[in-house]
């Protein structure tokens, strides 16, 4: 056990640091459930990848630096720390991507990997069906084969960024005789194929953060299916695990909120607060410092070569949980003036963006399986508890 | 008479026939339609209220309203946060008119406020009130006059001489205003003792009115999220089978079974003894806060991703939620005041002073 | 609605609080789970009933006093004001005695009630089964007629008070043919008869609060089935209700106890505490008070002839909850200390009775069906959620 | 050498060799012979444990030990919790021998404390801390020297020269004892800043002691819990079927799961900077009551009626675990420490800081 970076870990901050002290936009960008800010972010992904930090793991034939995760948790430590923008491409680089690297053909790989990576095709994923929330066996939509294409129909809903994106993937249904987790398919579609039909939804914060996507005799070609006819199920789950957990939500994400919800506390502490105010900031920075603790535990692991066991499922419950306590905390300290959307830079300066996080944080149980879901995931495959 | 703690029959029926004209008129297409308009009101809909003789409720008959108490609007006030109404009826009613009602009969203010209470009862909000612990005015624009004021002091302000900065509100069936006033055209009414006393009262009154709604918005969400979950389907059987999600919900029922006693008994005290109203209307607050912010989440958790999108309905009744848990007093503020009483060393503590808080001669011993 | 006592309410509030000064123990009493115990305690039930004082809302001919369920509540608030012994035949006077007054013959009601009343027969509970705790119609003890008799064989388990009562209730199968809730009988048995075995079960604080009760061949007269043959559940379910729970669980009991803990909470204010004990003693005063308000407004709806609806099954998690945050925080205040069993008078007066309390405190989201299965029954009774 | 926070293969074998041993001897029908014993020790075992190597592992090889580390026994005490060992071997191990070797090298104590050391690591049980924290010293009885004091005070008390008034735990496993000095009689060691820093270290190495126990606690009654639910059938089935089980014991894992890693990382900072170990420290004493103490109320409230009672032996782990939360400073002292931290304007707050907080040269800006 060593918890001290080493003198090249030091050294990867401090160039990480710099660069995007750099680079980072000084100011905020659009929300990129938005037209304008979706082409902003774009633009930010083109900026990572010229720097070769759009994906730091990568292999540096794909654009990346071949980092290991210690150095990919340092990278997102200090992209968390200079503020800088959400990753409008995140279906793509952190689940699609590595997906792509271990299950694609050269020449997927050739075609899709350096357009992703440098933000030209961004991605969203479209996994759920109308009557396929949490039960993703349930899949109905139907890709039939037809020469050297596939024929899609059928409807995805909860795609997060089909609006605006390129291009989606998900799992389809290529044997129509079969049931459940048999007969799926892993297609990438272009969105803006014939017979394509995205209807945004809107979120509770009124952007559509995500998307109904219809498909109405949708015309792939083969090459389009990933890793096998048949095998949708088995790539699908093969990359549900850990790492897609950690790239989604890291550490320094839920740190970095619990570091300014410190800090409004100490702004706030001369108020009446709620007695149980005092608690949940404690409560906040230590979870989420825990969170960071067992994710350097299970990267340590990785790295010497470990693989994970079934406690991930935790991962889930703990760090939604914590996202809505540090967000109820920090309105609770904002008071009255807590419903207020901020439109001004001063109302900005004053409020934070505390509201639009706390509406997102409502999301955290329940997008990739209800923590319901979660629970009894871990009841029975963690715990051993008995299933009917 | 002795103890009881029901309402009457009356009270029953005329909330009643008001609740089935509400749910005719106050729904989530029309709440919605009302989001896309520049004043967020239907003054039709206001005058209708009116009609039912509702807005004067509280008014004294000497003033020409019905000479009511806060007791026979309680659960009118609920069943308007039940529907979602959007206009402040219940603020109107339980806040303006009471407070209008105080100066009057105080002899503080004159014909002006009485043509105030006029329009009032007709159902025109001519009338706002700026109460020093609300930073914003929800439909501050609506109003010719707003009652405002800093610390000890109320004053009358004519609209022209307050500077209105519209605000964006999370709840879009909320239209908030940052006052400035111009408080050289600002008609003292009273200051001192008499100035606080009406704050206080007034803050107890609004305060009271946001925990009624808050009930009747968590009872709203529950009766929702039950329909929705013994509806939808997952796993090939309605997720209200689910003992999780029966669970989720039964929760929010007790909590809210064990607010509603409480606002009724705030209700009570504002309405029999004003003066010692304080830990009854904080206690009221804190309850149907608790019960209204769990109903959120709770029920946000069991609609799934349905329950984080804007098209569903059960956002009109979160957001409202989130909002009136803050107005007239956050919950900081409220358990401040409880935490204060607590501590005083002749608290009238224990199972004997649940009403009234002096019923025996003997009761600072204890 | 009248939030006020009457003169006469008033009155009677008086009359119990200078009775009870003048009778109530002056040294608290030892616990009724032992031996010694549980006779000073049935000593102190024959006070009450000299007084008139045992049940006051029962009939005067029955040694009460006629009383409505507001001047209960007034009683109650007294008692545990006065700091009054627990009630060693609750089993008795709350539910067993009711019931006889309602469903017993004239004979029975002669037999049972002067001696119940008057603390010289304890009576004890028999309700659960090895195998029939919460799913209590999984009750398979048999009653076999013979003649004038039954004959008793099974064994009961988690009867309060059947270490030291002289006589037991209980449901039994009367139909040997019969499932679930059908064929069962309810029966009184002596526990001094022959065949009845008693096996004392000690509760977490070392004492035997409950016992097993094992029957082998117990013959008892037919004189001893209230309320006819096969009608046990019926009888059962009748009143098992709210007054039974109201009996059970005063809101004075929790008021009280949450009055100590904001003295307790006074004292130790220059203490560190833990920032979540400030929050914790409001709710717990708030809460005992809404518990009150709350039986308070069922109470008035009854006395005014009403019903209650099935609202009335949140009580259940209500109070137990409450009980546990109450003696939770409690120990919170009393920190290092709070471990500490009071053996002498000085500890005790420092600590107090709150460990134990805490420990009883433990039980309550248990007994009388879990509140996993309370909250069962409100979602699918109370909102109408389905049940498969 | 980069992060790695992994155990080595040594440090894990070893943890599972003295793991086994502990599951073979301490068994809850030999914890129960214990309670019925006067002094509560089983003398055999603790020499059993001493043959291990155990005791000396934070002694360094100079004065006779392992010369092993804090992140070398933490895993230890954790199993020492797990199998509820009502010996104090975790306390002997990580704050008595600490104390004894601080006290050496900073030549504050002589041959008598020499003498000490060699008893310890036999296995007996020859020196108790009475640290200004705990109120009591658990089997104070057994040792023949006290290291006590008030303030900064650190002084060597004999056996003979203090009086030991028996109370009695919530935890039968536990023998708790209130000193009463006699200051004449003591030998003082330490005083101002070396005294107070002697107080700290041993308050942090007790603080972790508990922590890890905690933990172990936990995860012994979730798996008692797991196996009673499994086997306990009601309305036709295992109740461990049930989603509200599954859900209770499931939040339990969830915090378990999440403590470890802090107690780990308080242990390694205890080990390489014990000067900075206060914010790790009470981060892992507070997070492992949290775990132990929930797992406490969900593993007795899933085992039912079975759960309140003497002869189910879940009592054992959750009366200690009742107990170890109070001890070396309960959740309000510790939360305070944290609290202190945080509020300070220089604190080094944000992800960056999470090891060792002082990484980079700019930090303070941040």
């Amino acid at each position: 056990m060593n918890l001290g970076y080493s003198d090249s870990q030091q050294a990867f901050r401090e160039e990480v640091r710099d660069w995007l002290k750099a680079h980072v936009p000084a100011q905020a960008l659009p929300s990129f459930d938005t037209e304008e800010g979706f082409e902003a972010h774009r633009a930010w992904e083109r900026t990572l990848a010229e720097g070769n930090w759009g994906m730091v793991t990568w292999p540096e034939a794909y654009g990346g630096r071949g980092c290991d995760l210690i150095e990919w948790l340092i990278f997102e430590e200090e992209y968390y720390r200079a503020g800088a923008p959400l990753r409008v491409n995140q279906n793509g680089i952190f689940l699609l991507g590595p997906t792509l690297m271990e299950y694609g053909t050269e020449e997927q790989k050739a075609r899709f990997i350096p357009a992703m990576a440098s933000g030209d095709e961004i991605w969203a994923q479209a996994w759920s069906e109308p009557n396929a929330g949490s039960d993703m066996a349930a899949i109905r939509c139907s890709a039939t084969r037809d020469g050297d294409d596939f024929v899609i129909n059928g409807q995805k809903i909860w795609s997060t960024r089909a609006v605006f994106a390129d291009w989606g993937f998900g799992l389809f249904r290529t044997d129509p005789d079969s049931e459940r987790h048999h007969g799926l398919s892993k297609i990438l579609v272009p969105l803006n194929a014939d017979g394509v039909t995205v209807r945004p939804i809107r979120q509770l914060n009124g952007l559509p953060g995500f998307a109904e996507i219809f498909f109405d005799d949708v015309r792939v070609p083969a090459f389009n299916v990933l890793g096998g006819e048949g095998e949708g199920w088995r790539i699908a789950m093969a990359t549900a695990g850990f790492e897609r957990g950690l790239m989604l939500r890291s550490p320094a994400r839920f740190q970095q909120a619990a570091k300014r919800l410190v800090r409004l506390y100490r702004e706030h502490t001369q108020d009446l607060l709620d007695p149980s105010v005092e608690d949940a900031v404690l409560r906040c920075y230590m979870d989420a410092e825990a969170y960071a603790l067992s994710t350097y535990q299970t990267a340590s692991k990785l790295v010497g070569g470990g693989s994970i066991g079934p406690e991930a499922s935790c991962n889930k419950i703990f760090w939604s949980e914590l996202d809505l306590l540090i967000h109820e905390t920090a309105m609770k300290l904002l008071g009255a003036r807590g419903e207020l959307e901020p439109a001004t830079p001063s109302e900005l300066q004053e409020l934070g963006p505390w509201l639009d996080g706390f509406l997102f944080a409502q999301s955290g149980p329940i997008y990739a399986g209800t923590n319901e879901i979660q629970r009894n995931i871990i009841a029975e495959r963690m715990l051993g508890m008995p299933r009917k | 008479m002795g103890m009881d703690f029901t309402f009457t029959e009356d009270q029953l029926s005329f909330v009643d026939a008001v609740r089935g004209m509400l749910s005719q008129e106050v729904t989530p297409e029309r709440i919605r339609a009302r989001w896309d308009t520049d004043t967020g009101v239907d003054t039709e809909f206001m005058t209708q209220v009116a009609e039912l003789g509702v807005m004067g409720m509280l008014i004294p008959e000497t003033l020409g309203g019905l000479g009511l108490g806060a007791t026979d609007f309680v659960m009118l006030a609920q069943a308007c946060g039940e529907m979602a109404v959007p206009e402040p009826i219940v603020e109107q009613v339980l806040v303006v008119a009471p407070l209008l009602t105080d100066i009057l009969e105080r002899g503080l203010g004159g014909d002006s406020l009485q043509a105030m209470v006029d329009d009032l009862i007709s159902g025109q909000m001519t009338v706002a009130v700026s109460h020093p612990i609300n930073p914003f005015i929800n439909f501050g624009d609506r109003s010719n006059w707003v009652l405002a004021g800093q610390g000890e002091e109320v004053c009358l302000v004519a609209r022209d001489a307050v500077a209105l900065a519209s605000k964006k509100s999370v709840d879009p069936s909320r239209r908030l205003f940052e006052a400035e006033l111009d408080n050289a055209n600002a008609t003292p009414l009273a200051s001192g003792d008499v100035g606080a006393d009406l704050w206080r009262r007034t803050l107890n009154r609004g305060a009271l009115a946001t925990a009624a709604q808050l009930v009747g918005l968590a009872e709203a969400m529950v009766a929702q999220s039950v329909r929705y979950t013994s509806d939808r389907a997952q796993f090939g059987r309605a997720i209200g089978t689910n003992q999780a999600v029966k669970h989720l919900l039964a929760d929010v029922a007790v909590q809210i079974e064990y607010a509603k006693p409480v606002v009724y008994r705030a209700a009570y005290t504002v309405e029999v003894s004003p003066s010692r109203a304080d830990f009854a209307v904080s206690h009221a607050k804190v309850a149907a806060s608790r019960a209204a912010l769990l109903a959120a989440r709770h029920c946000i958790q069991v609609h799934g991703a349905m329950g984080y999108t804007w098209e569903c309905d059960l956002q009109i009744w979160v957001k409202r939620a989130w909002a009136l848990a803050r107005e007239w007093g956050d919950e900081g503020f409220h358990k401040n005041r409880i935490h204060e009483w607590l501590l005083q060393s002749n608290a009238l503590l224990g199972p004997e002073f649940t009403f009234g808080r002096r019923t025996l001669t003997d009761t600072v011993a204890a």
